[in-house]
């Protein structure tokens, strides 16, 4: 039921949102999560995303059947972007519809706990002094704790 | 095998992707690496930090000792960093 | 900071996101919370929801008050409508936005379940029986005990 | 006093909001449920289920020992199910 979309193009919230709930009465709870490019001290001017394409495609597919293994979600859809961006730029919209508040929390909380730490993507930040490899956050691995 | 490098793994050794005989000796991915690695300075250096190494075979995240095959698509990689 | 609005209009999910995240680029997690009139069984014709105008308003700048004292807020957004709505139809929106992904996820959780037991909506169920006042949950209740 | 009910209490009262003098007496939020249940049978129902009321006061959520003024805002319902 989940489906998954790698692109570069961006993305539009409100209709991903719409589509999913169109015609359906028995969807109570939809919580959307979205990251952005994030600038925090003014001195970053790109962040290019680089993918592994196809296995990008089947990792988030396997991230979305675990949570829908382990929560009763009545829909799930993630898209991530890759490409360059701009500060600001939305990155990734995770969504997911359930009859319960709890369950569509967490599912979503998972999905991001589970992309940060397995969808093959890879962030170089463009700043004055050149451009490099964002390092990976060992709090991100160690969010994978939450979920046993 | 095919072997493909993303990131600054890519960088270092200064292509995307090639095609290489997988000798009969290498049998895991840690002997992959020992392999690669006895190439040239080049491999040397791009995978001397096996800490900040991953790998996937036919697309699914693998550990050191999974074993390799001539067929298989071998992707090397720093931890992902996506979301 | 938070901006909260009781309405008998319905929202538009996208846009009150995009207007929270307009020209600014410190932003890196947005989290939406929408709760819809949800109708399991096929037999429900309308839910009206009755108001306490002035103190509902109260309650969630509140509630919202509270969220931003827990976490790194960079923004925060509360609607919820009353009046008669149909099955499927939007009855709150809650928003979050952060640096972080854990304190919009968690934040507009915890706003949520204080939503539900502290905010004055009542709502009452249409079916071809009649009418009749939903009852309270307990674990609606109970759920504020998972914010210490 | 400014009298509201909400939902099924103000069905069972028969009315959204009324204004009563306080009796000197009456000090608290408990006091003032006595105080209305006495006053007939219509009230005497609507409140009968302690447990099922809540009580605001000046649209603050407060307890059965709250206290109340002859110049406050009163509210009684039922355990709220709005989002």
């Amino acid at each position: 039921m989940a489906t998954v979309l790698v692109q570069e193009a961006d993305f539009d919230i409100g209709a991903e949102i719409a589509a999913l709930r169109a015609g359906r009465t028995d969807i109570g709870a939809i919580v959307s999560f979205t990251g952005t490019v994030r600038d925090l001290d003014g001195g970053l001017k790109a962040m290019t995303l680089e993918h592994y394409p196809g296995m990008t495609e089947a990792e988030l597919a396997r991230i979305a059947t675990e949570a829908e293994a382990r929560w009763p979600l009545q829909g799930c859809r993630i898209i991530h972007r890759f490409g360059r961006l701009l500060p600001g730029d939305q990155i990734v919209l995770v969504i997911t519809l359930s009859a319960h508040r709890q369950a569509a929390f967490e599912a979503a909380d998972f999905l991001m706990d589970f992309l940060k730490s397995k969808a093959p993507f890879w962030k170089k930040e463009e700043t004055e002094g050149g451009a490099e490899w964002v390092a990976a956050k060992d709090s991100d691995t160690d969010a994978l704790d939450r979920w046993p | 095998m095919q072997l493909i490098y993303f990131a600054w793994v890519k960088e270092r050794i200064g292509k995307s992707e090639e095609v290489l005989h997988l000798p009969d000796h290498v049998g895991t991915v840690a002997e992959l690496l020992d392999y690669l690695s006895g190439i040239n300075e080049i491999y040397a250096h791009a995978l001397s930090n096996r800490a900040m190494l991953r790998v996937a075979v036919n697309q699914t995240h693998v550990g050191l000792d999974h074993a390799v095959k001539d067929t298989d698509e071998i992707a090397i990689f720093p931890p992902v960093t996506g979301g």
